[in-house]
């Protein structure tokens, strides 16, 4: 089995990045079902980032313990920004979101003392094994598969639909968007938790629009038709640049080339059930 | 101090809006956040550095390179990408999704090609010297972009106002069935905004360079995070809404160095965007049309 | 049972409303009639709670309506279909029923985490009733279409299959026959005078008069915002004023639909 | 079936006809369009199959059936806004099948389609004049002065924005706006859908008088009776074929059309 | 058989083009070496990876190299964040991690695989500031730095220690942020506290813009920089008198005319046709540094004990290069214990006049 132990010693990184990323794409994909723009997953992940890190580096917290603070502590920070902005419709809450990480990071740089700064958090110990990776995803997607299948899934989708028909059908839609919002960024949190006690280091540009852009990319481009499609998503980002390593200078070229194909051609995400559906003799759409 | 910073903030004010007007044109027409802008933007700016220096061409002639070329590439997109999803059905997220695809091969593409490093316009391309006015310092260049941006704010706004193609524009951009029903070449006015929009982000390449003095492959990337803010501020798809964002952009940028510390620079430009959010959900000059019951 | 008092409206300074006085009695059919633009949709939009009227009262079963959010009016028993519709479209028909049975649902997160009985029970009897709704509306056999891929008038039916899930006391529908031919409309007045006959009240806005003095035991006519008549149906067939401002004269038996008279 | 009689218009004298007294063509320029087998997909669904219709120029003609029957779809299909997966279109002599959109609006067929289509960020006023942007030019005032002889509503919302017209008035703007185009031949999905009687009445009595100046009508209409009462010939969809035609006099008597569309 | 040496550098992304400088440099040294018959007969062979300038590239990058490529060694990577996340892989794997460009401090206290040799500017600094002090008469300074970065932000650090020990007033602290476009704000609030000089820490990609507009805005004044500003580009990105009067103080100048870097810029410049910068003058000397250590090594073929071997001979190394005398000083950790290790350089003060470095002394 050394041959094994090698593969995980070259590409135990990666396969663990593939679950935190799949958490990352999940986490969004709760407020993109509800039909929320918000990209602000990017910062609550750097704040259960750093959350963790600090409980476990400054107050020797045991991991357990750093991995919830990691998820309440955006949490606490959804449920504030989000009473004034989940009423933004579209783009204008993917705006104030993304002005929200930029606040954040700012923030993080000019709190020297607690964050470092610039310099960030080194020298976090590496707790995160494969299996609390591994865990995680599947608890979170036990829950939202669960969530999906029953009212609040039916809420969320009839929301992203038609807000108005929704709330008169007696979804409070308030509710229901800071339910998935604050999940949302429990789950980046947790991801951000994780992924620190990974890579020994955290900084707070790791945080900011480049991975909002990448969260939300791994789950448009996976489709929010299901579960499937996050992880499928994040799957593809997370290995693509790994599997392009041959092409050297040209690999992130190729890199981008690959996404415009697939979306070309899956143009509805590639996780997308009413298309198998089409395929078994079903509709399909009206030009404009 | 106070002057000088009042020019400085008209002037950072002009750039952002300048970037802002190609991206917020196709917004409004295509219905598309183009994340690809920020790479034509450098693509332009790159196109028009090759005929400066290497062609030796003037700067107007480099002006029209930067047009044609990165105007071409904003077609190309429409062509290969956008118009094919279009015809898909794609959601509306999806085509967001291609542009940033998009500005990946491009910058890369750039990188392989012009090389990682910084690079400027050659000296003397404009006059470099700098104009005093009581005490304040202008450059040509800063001039030139104030002066271009208001005037392709004026030009745009004419043409989306007071003209049949302007109109025509407006009809798309609400509802391509409606603009078709009505005997519009839906897909020639897509092709022919974006082509616009591409070359105006070329323009605006080569004045941010001029002004910067740095061109780099990625120099589209930290302009186009402030650029989608300009265009929100200023509500998706307003043309002045643009400009006024720009401007309000440059000057709380400025007055927060002045006044309250750099380091907050960034954190007071966004927190005043998120708070103008939250008091004018659909931007400064967005208007709310409510769907009717 | 719903009883508006003294609604004025106005948008800007377009006066839409005024002083408009409704009482819809428990168990009736109440017609809302009136030229277009009178402002019918608006009186609607102010009982389900999406515009705030600039004066008047409104109250259900004894509760004041006004101040009160969409969901909670829904929750008091109120439902309506919309004239411009307004269904989930990337959801399947069924789907979209089944949300309108949101506010039975009351399985709590246990259950729905750990997949209770309680859950269980409580999805399968609003799919089941769902279908049958459905089914009443002849739509069942697309149940798993996606409700955009409807053509017009099927879309009319989902929309009013959703609204009954919902299980209200009062039903408002907007031009509930808007889309459908002769024949469908003989059929729906049959539905809803069944519907009726179960205990709910119905107030409805429609244009097409065979319909409304076919079934409406009650009528309100609006015109540029003011009631200028309101009564029995024959009362206001023959008044004056309604047939100068809506009605018309020239009704040389166009579109008379001779089946249907009540 | 006979073939039509006029002798075959070019594009270029179809457009921009400016001098006629209201929107709507004379009678030398009255259109006629002459339907083969035409076949209309949603991926799977076969929503039209193989429909013959024949439009006589400067007639009425009526097209009803049930909901889902596929009435809309052939609408669109005609406008091109839908694939045609079969079949044919020939307009005055030309062959339209695979023109685009714009192209055949350029022609003079002109739609008020389902759902209406306005422009609900744009003000009545924009809405009425894109309608003459097949035309080239600007509106003319007196196209606008029949609109509103037609619909005074209209008038009095001119400056407002459309969104936020009642429902009624959004479809009198729909109608509004297709005349503006001086259209040759008029397609019209529902036209009378959420209007009040009185103004059905007016609409119909103008669909009359525009079609007595030359207008080609095609007309979807649930409203059976009314529409086959004044169309000279009609029919009758099913499940995306066609199940009867005929002269409208002969439909509305027929016991098929009588029982099904008419609750008799 | 070929010593196989292993790469991680930014060649995409923000950090590529300082990335691409030090592969250069890298290049350069290693066929200079196999051009005068390797080490002990072996060749060297580059095994070259592009991080991206991200720390999730950065490890799986460390990783493919110690554990598929099975290099001896790795170079790299380029910038500071990464290094803090990829440097613990290499030490666990008991495998030397040596930074030619990594200068925020404790990376060396990672562990005692980890080597450095890119001057951390605590050392230089003062001297440059005291040096501007003497020749230029300063009094006080005002000082803009870049605050999202950790390379300008540990130079701003030092810089900041160094002025306080030197007892220099700073009239008003300013930041900018990576891309920006416009520093005259900046530039101008800090014209209106009358500095005598103005104290940079930046990169190339900013710090000319920053010169362009100071003068632009009529600001004459001196700038005192970090060895970020420490190149030639810096006469592009400026031109003309606009790059005048920039102070700089590094180990390494390009008109330092010692023979060791004389030969390397000509060196350099025949092969890459462009000039070097300090980036590449420290992989340049990086890989002679390591070279000299392998030529104490008896390789055995056995991966583990070779890396060791490695690691044991390297602290002894004293070689002078490019940037001129160069020996390792040992850092401590976090406990105070002995890590890895650090440069100990002295540093070259030069000032910019009319397109050249003049040396100052
Ligand atoms: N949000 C709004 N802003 C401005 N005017 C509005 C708004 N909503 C409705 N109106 C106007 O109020 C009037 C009444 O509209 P309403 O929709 O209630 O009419 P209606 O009686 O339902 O007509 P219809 O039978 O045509 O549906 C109309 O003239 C409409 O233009
Ligand atoms: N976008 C679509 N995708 C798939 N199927 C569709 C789509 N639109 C319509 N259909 C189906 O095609 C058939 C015909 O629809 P169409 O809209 O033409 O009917 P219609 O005759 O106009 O009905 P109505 O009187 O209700 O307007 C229907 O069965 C409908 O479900
Ligand atoms: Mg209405
Ligand atoms: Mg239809």
């Amino acid at each position: 089995m050394s041959s094994l132990a090698t593969f995980w010693a070259i590409y135990g990184n990666v396969v663990m990045s593939l679950g935190t990323n799949a958490l990352l794409a999940l986490s969004i994909w709760l407020t993109l079902v509800c039909g929320m723009l918000s990209i602000a997953n990017a910062a609550f992940m750097g704040i259960g980032a750093y959350a963790a890190a600090i409980l476990t580096m400054n107050y020797g917290a045991p991991f357990s313990v750093s991995l919830a603070a990691g998820m309440v502590a955006p949490a606490i920070m959804a449920a504030i920004i989000g009473l004034p902005t989940i009423r933004l419709s579209g783009v204008y809450l993917a705006m104030a979101t993304l002005a929200f990480g930029e606040v954040v990071r700012v923030i993080v740089l000019n709190t020297e003392s607690i964050t470092g700064g610039a310099l960030g958090l080194n020298g976090i110990p590496q707790l995160t094994q494969w299996w609390h990776v591994l865990l995680s995803v599947v608890i979170v997607l036990l829950v939202l598969w669960r969530l999906r299948a029953s009212k609040i899934g039916r809420a969320f989708d009839a929301i992203r639909g038609d807000e108005t028909a929704a709330s008169l059908m007696g979804v409070n839609v308030r509710a229901n968007k800071m339910l998935a919002f604050v999940l949302g960024a429990a789950v980046a949190g947790l991801a951000g938790a994780l992924n620190a006690h990974l890579t020994f280091f955290i900084g707070p540009n790791e945080y900011g629009f480049e991975r909002a852009v990448e969260i939300l990319t791994m789950t448009i481009l996976g489709g929010i038709g299901g579960l499937l499609g996050p992880i499928l998503g994040s799957s593809i980002i997370t290995l693509l640049p790994e599997v392009l390593r041959g092409f050297d200078s040209f690999r992130l070229v190729a890199n981008g080339l690959i996404l415009v194909l697939i979306v070309l051609f899956l143009p509805r995400g590639i996780w997308d059930p009413s298309r198998y559906a089409q395929w078994l003799h079903k509709g399909g759409k009206r030009r404009a | 101090m106070l002057e000088q910073q009042f020019i400085n903030a008209l002037s950072l004010g002009c750039v952002y809006a300048l970037f802002a007007l190609g991206f917020t044109l196709v917004f409004g027409v295509l219905g598309i956040i183009n994340l690809s802008h920020g790479a034509v933007f450098m693509a332009g700016a790159y196109a028009a550095l090759y005929a400066i220096s290497t062609l030796g061409l003037p700067l107007w002639a480099g002006l029209i390179v930067s047009f044609v070329a990165a105007g071409l590439i904003g077609a190309l997109i429409d062509l290969l990408v956008l118009r094919p999803l279009r015809h898909r059905g794609a959601p509306h997220l999806i085509p967001m999704i291609a542009t940033i695809g998009i500005g990946i091969i491009l910058t890369n593409g750039a990188q392989g090609i012009f090389g990682a490093n910084n690079l400027r316009f050659p000296q003397g391309t404009v006059p470099d010297q700098t104009l005093v006015i009581a005490g304040m310092h202008m450059t040509v260049v800063e001039i030139g972009i104030i002066f271009l941006s208001f005037a392709l704010m004026a030009v745009l706004m004419y043409v989306m106002r007071r003209t049949r193609f302007g109109r025509a524009l407006r009809a798309v951009a609400e509802s391509p069935k409606a603009a078709w029903l009505l005997g519009i070449d839906v897909e020639r006015l897509f092709l022919t905004t974006s082509f616009v929009a591409g070359g105006l982000g070329g323009i605006a390449g080569v004045l941010i360079g001029l002004y910067s003095n740095a061109l780099y492959p990625l120099m589209g990337e930290p302009i186009l995070r402030k650029g989608i803010a300009v265009v929100i501020l200023g509500g998706l798809g307003n043309i002045p809404g643009a400009m006024i964002g720009g401007l309000f952009l440059g000057f709380s940028e400025v007055l927060s160095v002045a006044y309250i510390g750099s380091t907050t620079r960034d954190a007071v430009a966004f927190g005043l965007l998120f708070l103008v959010l939250l008091l004018r959900p659909q931007g400064l000059f967005g208007k709310v049309v409510q769907r009717k019951a | 049972m719903l009883e508006l008092s003294n609604i004025s409206m106005h948008f800007g300074g377009l006066h839409v409303l005024h002083d408009v006085n409704i009482n819809v009695p428990q168990g009736s059919i109440f017609g809302l009639i009136g030229p277009n633009g009178a402002g019918k949709t608006t009186v609607f939009n102010i009982i389900t709670g999406l515009l705030t009227p600039n004066g008047g009262r409104v109250s259900f079963d004894g509760h004041g309506l006004l101040g009160l959010k969409p969901h909670r009016i829904t929750r008091l028993g109120i439902a309506r279909t919309f004239q411009n519709i307004r269904l989930f479209k990337e959801m399947t028909l069924l789907q979209n029923v089944v949300v309108g049975a949101y506010r039975h649902m009351q399985y709590g997160v246990p259950s729905l985490l750990f997949g209770l009985p309680a859950y269980r029970r409580q999805e399968a009897r609003a799919r089941e009733r769902a279908m049958e709704l459905l089914g009443w509306m002849k739509l069942d056999h697309k149940a798993h279409d996606l409700a955009d891929n409807l053509s017009y008038g099927e879309q009319r039916r989902l929309e009013l299959a959703r609204a009954l899930a919902t299980e209200p006391k009062l039903l408002l529908l907007d031009e509930p026959v808007a889309g459908m031919n002769t024949g469908e409309r003989a059929e729906l007045m049959h539905e809803i005078q069944a519907i009726r006959a179960r205990g709910y009240t119905i107030l409805m806005i429609e244009h097409d008069m065979h319909f409304v003095m076919g079934l409406c035991d009650q009528i309100a006519v609006l015109n540029f915002g003011k009631i200028i008549a309101y009564g029995q149906p024959d009362a206001i067939r023959n008044n004056e004023e309604v047939i100068e401002a809506y009605l018309g004269r020239d009704d040389e038996e166009e579109g008379a639909t001779p089946g249907v008279q009540a | 079936m006979s073939a039509p009689t006029q002798s075959p218009e070019t594009r270029t004298s179809s457009v921009g006809q400016n001098g006629a007294p209201r929107p709507a063509g004379n009678a030398s320029a009255a259109a006629a369009l002459e339907v083969r087998g035409l076949t209309v997909h949603y991926g799977h669904i076969e929503a039209v199959r193989g429909i013959d219709l024949t439009l006589e120029p400067g007639g009425i003609t009526a097209l009803v059936g049930a909901n889902g029957a596929g009435k809309s779809t052939t609408l669109l299909a005609l406008s091109g806004l839908l694939p045609k997966l079969a079949g044919s279109v020939i307009f005055n002599g030309e062959d339209i099948t695979r023109l685009a959109p714009h192209q055949i609006v350029a022609r003079g067929i002109v739609q008020v389609p389902e759902g209406r289509a306005i422009l609900t960020t744009m003000t009545v006023r924009e809405n009425l004049e894109l309608g003459a942007y097949r035309l080239g030019g600007s509106a003319a005032s007196k196209d606008f002065d029949y609109v509103f002889a037609l619909f005074p509503r209209l008038k009095e919302r001119l400056d407002g924005v459309a969104g936020n017209l009642s429902g009624g008035e959004q479809q009198m703007l729909a109608i509004g706006r297709a005349l503006m185009a001086k259209p040759r031949l008029l397609l019209l999905d529902e036209p009378s859908m959420g209007l009040a009687p009185i103004v059905v009445q007016e609409i119909f009595r103008a669909l009359r008088s525009i079609n007595a100046d030359g207008l080609t009508l095609f007309l979807v209409e649930q409203n059976v009776r009314q529409a086959l009462k004044i169309a000279q010939r009609g029919y009758v969809l099913e499940n995306g074929s066609l199940a009867l035609s005929g002269s409208g006099k002969e439909l509305l008597n027929h016991p098929r059309v009588l029982q099904a569309y008419l609750g008799v | 058989a070929d010593i196989t040496i292993g790469m991680a550098e930014a060649l995409s992304g923000g950090a590529a083009q300082y990335g691409h400088s030090i592969k250069n440099g890298f290049e350069l040294a290693a066929s200079e070496i196999n051009a005068a018959g390797g080490i002990n007969g072996n060749k060297i062979k580059l095994v070259v990876e592009d991080e991206q300038g991200k720390k999730e590239e950065a490890i799986n990058v460390f990783k493919k190299l110690i554990f598929q490529d099975k290099v001896l060694m790795i170079f790299g990577p380029t910038l500071s964040n990464s290094a803090q996340a990829a440097d613990p892989i290499a030490q666990a794997a008991k495998t030397v991690a040596f930074g030619t460009s990594n200068t925020a401090d404790g990376i060396t206290s990672i562990g005692n695989y980890v080597f450095r040799n890119s001057v951390t500017e605590a050392d230089v600094l003062p001297v440059t500031i005291s040096t501007a002090q003497r020749k230029l008469g300063i009094k006080k300074v005002a000082v803009l730095y870049g605050n999202d970065d950790v390379f300008t932000k540990s130079g701003y650090d030092n810089f900041k220690k160094a002025l306080a020990d030197l007892k220099v007033p700073v009239t008003a602290t300013e930041t900018f942020a990576k891309g920006d476009v416009d520093f005259k704000a900046q530039l101008t609030k800090i014209q209106s506290t009358h500095p005598d000089a103005i104290v940079l820490s930046a990169l190339l990609a900013e710090g000319g813009p920053i010169m362009v507009q100071a003068r632009q805005l009529g600001i004459k004044l001196p700038f005192i920089g970090g060895n970020g500003m420490n190149s030639v580009k810096i006469f592009d990105l400026a031109p003309g008198a606009a790059s005048n009067d920039l102070w700089v103080g590094s180990p390494w100048s390009i008109d330092n005319n010692t023979p060791e870097n004389t030969k390397f810029v000509a060196a350099y410049k025949a092969k890459y046709n462009t000039a070097p910068d300090q980036f590449s003058a420290q992989s340049y000397d990086a890989m002679h540094i390591a070279a000299q250590a392998l030529k104490k090594v008896k390789l055995t073929g056995n991966l583990a004990a070779d890396r060791t071997a490695l690691r044991d001979a390297l602290p002894n190394v004293k070689w002078t290069g490019a940037t001129g005398a160069f020996e390792f000083t040992q850092a401590k950790n976090r406990a105070g214990k002995p890590a890895g290790y650090d440069a100990k350089q002295t540093a070259i003060i030069s000032m910019t006049h009319d397109g050249k470095y003049i040396i100052e002394k």
